[in-house]
């Protein structure tokens, strides 16, 4: 039996792969937005070093490789990388220097989308110039569908990540589970949240139970948050993504509105379409459930968390990752 | 993935609160909550309250982690 | 002496001016700091060395000068010595507030009181504005061993692991302060002489204090050393409520935020209930953690959690930082 | 190890790598660099710290390598003591790059063999790129004195000056490559070990290596310390036409440029042909170049010019740069 | 007798102000450009670094007093202020952050000024943007006739300055000699060339001669410089200007030609004309000669090298400062 | 006032020379002088020559030095 889901890493710490071990196959997805990020969409970033721009992200792309390095190299050869918490950060530290001109590398699922939203509204109240943004934002349902849709995929249940959901609410999650036949759960993140997950899924797989049971009710509500769905749709329209390792997946990310394009990284440096790389490494098999980490033939030679190959091995919410520092 | 922790209430300012979590005590974003009032819980991704927790509900979740104990045996 | 250093500072008769003052504040060190150095007056068989840089240079529970001896001094004490001198080393950044240089020296003076240790010999550096970030110290410090000294070699398979104290404060108060929270608990930055005590009357076998990088750190440099894997019991951490919020917040590991007042000790494992006890009574907070285990061909630590799983606990490959995932 | 420092080299596994890296290109060294610090195994009395931070970190003559370990040495020698053991602190810059840093601490190995000293203890710490320029190295040397230590106290009016060799030497060399001359004298960056001979063999009172501030403020500072005046003849002052002309083309006077292997020595007048002959003997460039005068209420150091006009050779008061006018 | 030079602290330096002791009274004038930058100026500066601009100047300005600290002081602060030796060191420092904007503080005599005009000429031909100067450039003639025709003046020769005669030649001093019937001499810098130009002025003080010699005719043309006058032609045209101590003297500066006012920072930023403040100390009264830096009150309590008030101490150069050092 | 020193010409490119002065060779800009040869003296100041020396006038005027030792009885 098997989950996709995306809290291999907790799952790992707290050592509940092998409680459940003889009851389920715990498999790994598409769960962590550094995990997904494309080898172009890196590149385009050190690509913006080199042309002397400023790049803000969160501390969790620094170390993403490129083809040839990463961000995190990239500003130990003196590029001015910024690592921030809160996107807001960013208005206050482009007023010391309102000259400068930054790009923010936008990454996340739709938990901290709202929040870019957000940072895009105060650009345009604050007057602050000359910072722009590139838009690595995505979504999940979408890549969930094509997930499902692989007639090679051979995942029985769905662990459904439940800070996106926080966001999305349960809506898209019942859709899918309805057109796959399959049972999904939405999980929180503590050891005990995710035991509670756990044991509704083996419930759900056991008694052959379709549909949708929210595992984390305390949070996630049936709508979602509808303020956080409005800043999305104010912002940004869906557009077609490309996941490392998963290619391009129609729908699956959040771009720009139009009316934004000023702003838009992509309009301010029409060069970075030209920038195209390809992958390197079987990651998308692994994202696909179809690889376990360890039988990728890079998995702890060529690739481990020092030098990390594909992004699964980078990010440490990656499955790669996971399973290197964890395995006894 | 999106790393988020539950903080309570203590000041609401309006789109800004004073939130905190046995003694750390931040100021959070909130526009994203409404009807946001002093002693609430929320979960906080980024600096930004992105939802409200209910405790009680919360509390019972984690009973999961009892009942595995028995399960393992300790 | 004027509001902010200068570059001239770093000669001539501003540079006279600049060891007046430190002199003058450091009111019990014999400072012959115009000398090109010190004269030795008692025996000393241990040293230690190390550069501190932090930032914020002020935090709850010290500040870079406090840190700077308590840190050498740490280390002398970690070898099963008692600090007798010290050497002051200290870089400024052009623009350095006097203010706060005046803050950091006498916070020096307070802790070398405290210790009853005085500065043999010292060096400044002013350095142009951004050539170094405002303030860094470097502290050496000389010992007279208790007993022979301690060294990772002594380490066997069966020595138990005790932890003196709560860990992660320091680096959550520094974390924490640069993201601007508030927190109710303070960086536990102090010296740990008092540690001595217990390497006269037991069988201590090594004692590490846990800074940059924590116990997991630590531990597993060991681990490396002496080949052989360690177990540690997650139950058993003392891990502040504040800290465990901090560190989940910003999305790190609470056992490789470093520790300025919280040492591990390996000792026979006979000894473990004494020196247990011991600390207790003069004030610790200590935990049993875990054991020595058996040599290993890729020595490891070993956390096991509360559900009795076990799992690796890496040593540390990139620096801690804020993570949104 | 990769092309250039990484903030991860601060700490946790890449830091282990860092400490290896330095251990193997330090061969002569008993480098205990993973301990919290070392044993000292030889009775030692004097001590000595300093911290580098040089621009160029490679020059003419030397790097800051070298520096770091004459630095130390020529401070525990000039104290009349032979120098037995060294710690070695390294403050890097993210993104240093690692052929460089392989150079310097060869270079560090190099000087440490023909002392023929070990390093004790060491210590390393990585900085975020922009927070530290590029290098900085502090030692703390420790020696055991070859006779009872030498001291500023000592000097007594009467007492003669001698340089030993010409000056200026490694302050032009920097200044010259700063500005991109072409020089073909070179830094005089060395141990000034062979000078301990002389403090055996003669009735010295103190020695000071001319290092910042050159000749000028090592004359001065012994001038306040004394109370005594100093007075010296500029016709005896060997100054190599090279550096003359640096100086002249940047504006500046040769006598505060400073030198890392010319020391000035006060000793008894009595003993002035025996200490001129023997550094003579020695391979150095000696010069008488004046006396200790009498006491004064504001001490000063005098420099008499060829004209016989005597002025006064003030204390530096700025750091040396060039000027147009 | 008197004499008036630039020489001061080669003199003292060299002791040759005793020798002669008993044959003239060697005074100093206004001959150093650091020495008579008015406070004003230095305000104005002081105003640009609050603004963010990036200061290029030559050492020696670096701790001339304004009314509220140095540029020394302004940088230790955290303002961009770079110290050059040759002003074309700007365009290749200015090609590495094109969009800072920068102002180069120009300070000098006429031996300086051409390396100015063709600073101006390398800026127009490097593109360069960004840049502008702010002159501070002044001309000795008008300030010796300035001196020399105050009535209170009891100057008898005059020591004129050997690099500013190397540029503007021996003409421009043998009309003032004539105009004011006194003996000059243009002096080096060596002790041997001020020897013989003291030997030459108390021969013709003791003979009565009117006239100039060139006691530095190894170097000092009777033209000239012509390509280096050429460019100042080129690139200036004379203004009034400020002189500290000695207040405003006409056509004593050199001011950009309104061809090149596009890089002329006062156009730039015409707040500067507002800012004015008013010396301190007495160093006029000493610049003329009727005060002997020793006489002045401030002399080595209130003002000395480590703390000047004047810029007579402020500069190695200056008159109260080369009396401070060298007094015996 | 205006720090300027000798130098002699090894090499001339256009606008710039490579100059020398007891062994410091430095590269000076040479735009004021016409007709600059190899072996010519100049004066340099910030950077460039501003006037051509002549060494034997220079040497002239240096013997004043020694009519003063002379006076001062040296
Ligand atoms: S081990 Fe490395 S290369 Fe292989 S799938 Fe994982 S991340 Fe990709
Ligand atoms: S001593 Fe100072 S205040 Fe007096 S004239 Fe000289 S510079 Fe001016
Ligand atoms: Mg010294
Ligand atoms: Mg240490
Ligand atoms: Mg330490
Ligand atoms: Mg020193
Ligand atoms: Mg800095
Ligand atoms: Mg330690
Ligand atoms: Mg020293
Ligand atoms: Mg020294
Ligand atoms: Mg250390
Ligand atoms: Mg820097």
């Amino acid at each position: 039996m098997e989950v996709c889901g995306t809290h291999t890493h907790a799952l790992m710490q707290f050592g509940l792969k092998d409680v459940y071990r003889d009851k389920m196959r715990l498999v790994s997805g598409p769960g962590c937005p550094v995990c997904v990020t494309s080898q172009s969409d890196i590149d385009r970033l050190l690509y913006l070093c080199d042309q002397g721009v400023r790049i803000y992200t969160f501390g969790d792309l620094m170390k993403v490789p490129g083809s040839f390095g990463t961000l995190r190299e990239k500003r130990a050869l003196g590029a001015d990388v910024r690592e921030i918490y809160n996107p807001l950060e960013i208005i206050e530290d482009m007023r010391k220097q309102p000259t400068t001109i930054a790009v923010f590398a936008a990454i996340g699922f739709e938990t901290t989308a709202p929040l870019v939203a957000e940072l895009i509204a105060e650009i345009e109240k604050s007057g602050v110039k000359n910072l722009y943004i590139y838009s690595l934002l995505k979504r999940i349902p979408p890549a969930i569908e094509a997930l499902l849709s692989d007639p090679d995929c051979e995942i029985d249940g769905l662990l459904c990540p439940g800070h996106v959901a926080t966001v999305i609410g349960e809506t898209p999650f019942v859709k899918l589970s309805e057109k796959f036949e399959k049972p999904f759960v939405i999980a929180g993140f503590t050891a005990e949240q995710l035991i509670f997950a756990l044991e509704k899924m083996y419930e759900m797989l056991t008694k052959g139970i379709i549909g949708v049971f929210n595992a984390y009710y305390s949070t996630v509500k049936k709508e979602g948050s509808p303020l956080a769905l409005k800043a999305l749709k104010k912002f940004f329209e869906t557009s077609d993504a490309e996941w490392r390792g998963l290619s391009v997946i129609k729908d699956s990310g959040f771009m720009l509105k139009k009316e934004y394009s000023v702003i838009n990284a992509l309009q301010k440096y029409p060069q970075l379409y030209k920038i195209t790389s390809k992958d390197n490494c079987p990651c998308g098999q692994v994202l696909k459930g179809k690889l376990e980490p360890e039988d990728c033939s890079y998995f702890g030679v060529s690739c481990n968390p020092e030098n990390p190959l594909g992004p699964c091995m980078v990010s440490s919410e990656g499955s790669c990752h996971a399973v290197f520092l964890y395995r006894t | 993935m999106c790393l988020a922790v539950p903080l309570r209430i203590l000041e609401v300012n309006g789109n800004k609160a004073l939130a905190e979590r046995f003694g750390v005590k931040l100021e959070i974003d909130v526009r994203f909550i409404e009807g946001l009032k002093v002693g609430d819980y929320v979960l906080v991704h980024a600096g930004f309250a992105i939802q409200k927790v209910d405790m009680d509900s919360a509390r019972e979740i984690e009973k999961a982690g009892e009942r595995l104990g028995k399960y393992l045996g300790k | 002496m004027d509001g902010t250093i200068t570059i001239h500072h770093n000669s001539g008769k501003r540079q006279t001016e600049l060891l007046k003052f430190i002199k003058e504040h450091l009111s019990n060190a014999v400072i012959s700091m115009e000398e090109d150095g010190g004269v030795i007056t008692q025996p000393v068989d241990v040293v230690s060395t190390d550069s501190f840089t932090i930032y914020p240079y002020f935090f709850p529970g010290g500040d870079i000068g406090k840190l700077a001896v308590t840190g050498s001094v740490n280390d002398v004490v970690m070898l099963g010595a008692e600090p007798i001198f010290m050497t002051l080393s200290i870089i400024l950044e052009e623009g350095f507030p006097l203010e706060s240089f005046e803050r950091i020296v006498s916070s020096i003076d307070n802790e070398l009181r405290n210790l009853d240790l005085k500065i043999l010999c010292g060096d400044t550096k002013v350095m142009n504005r951004g050539s170094i970030d405002g303030i860094v110290l470097n502290t050496t410090c000389f010992g007279k061993s208790v007993r022979s000294p301690l060294s990772v070699s002594n380490i066997e398979p069966g020595n138990a692991v005790i932890l003196t104290g709560p860990i992660g404060l320091h680096g959550a108060a520094i974390m924490a302060m640069r993201k601007g929270f508030n927190v109710d608990f303070k960086s536990d930055c102090r010296a740990l002489t008092s540690l001595l005590e217990i390497v006269k009357r037991y069988n201590i076998k090594t004692m590490r204090d846990a800074t940059r990088g924590g116990v997991a750190q630590i531990l597993n440099e060991i681990a490396v050393s002496t080949g052989c894997d360690i177990v540690i019991n997650e139950d058993m951490l003392l891990i502040q409520e504040g800290v465990k919020s901090v560190a989940e917040i910003l999305g790190v590991d609470p056992l490789y935020l470093a520790c300025e007042g919280t040492a591990v000790i390996f000792c026979d494992e006979h000894d473990s209930d004494g020196v247990m006890e011991t600390l207790n009574d003069m004030g610790f907070y200590p935990s049993f953690i875990g054991y020595v285990r058996e040599k290993s061909i890729i020595p490891r630590v070993m956390l096991k959690n509360r559900f009795g799983v076990e799992r690796v606990l890496p040593m540390l490959v990139e620096e801690l930082t804020p993570r949104i995932c």
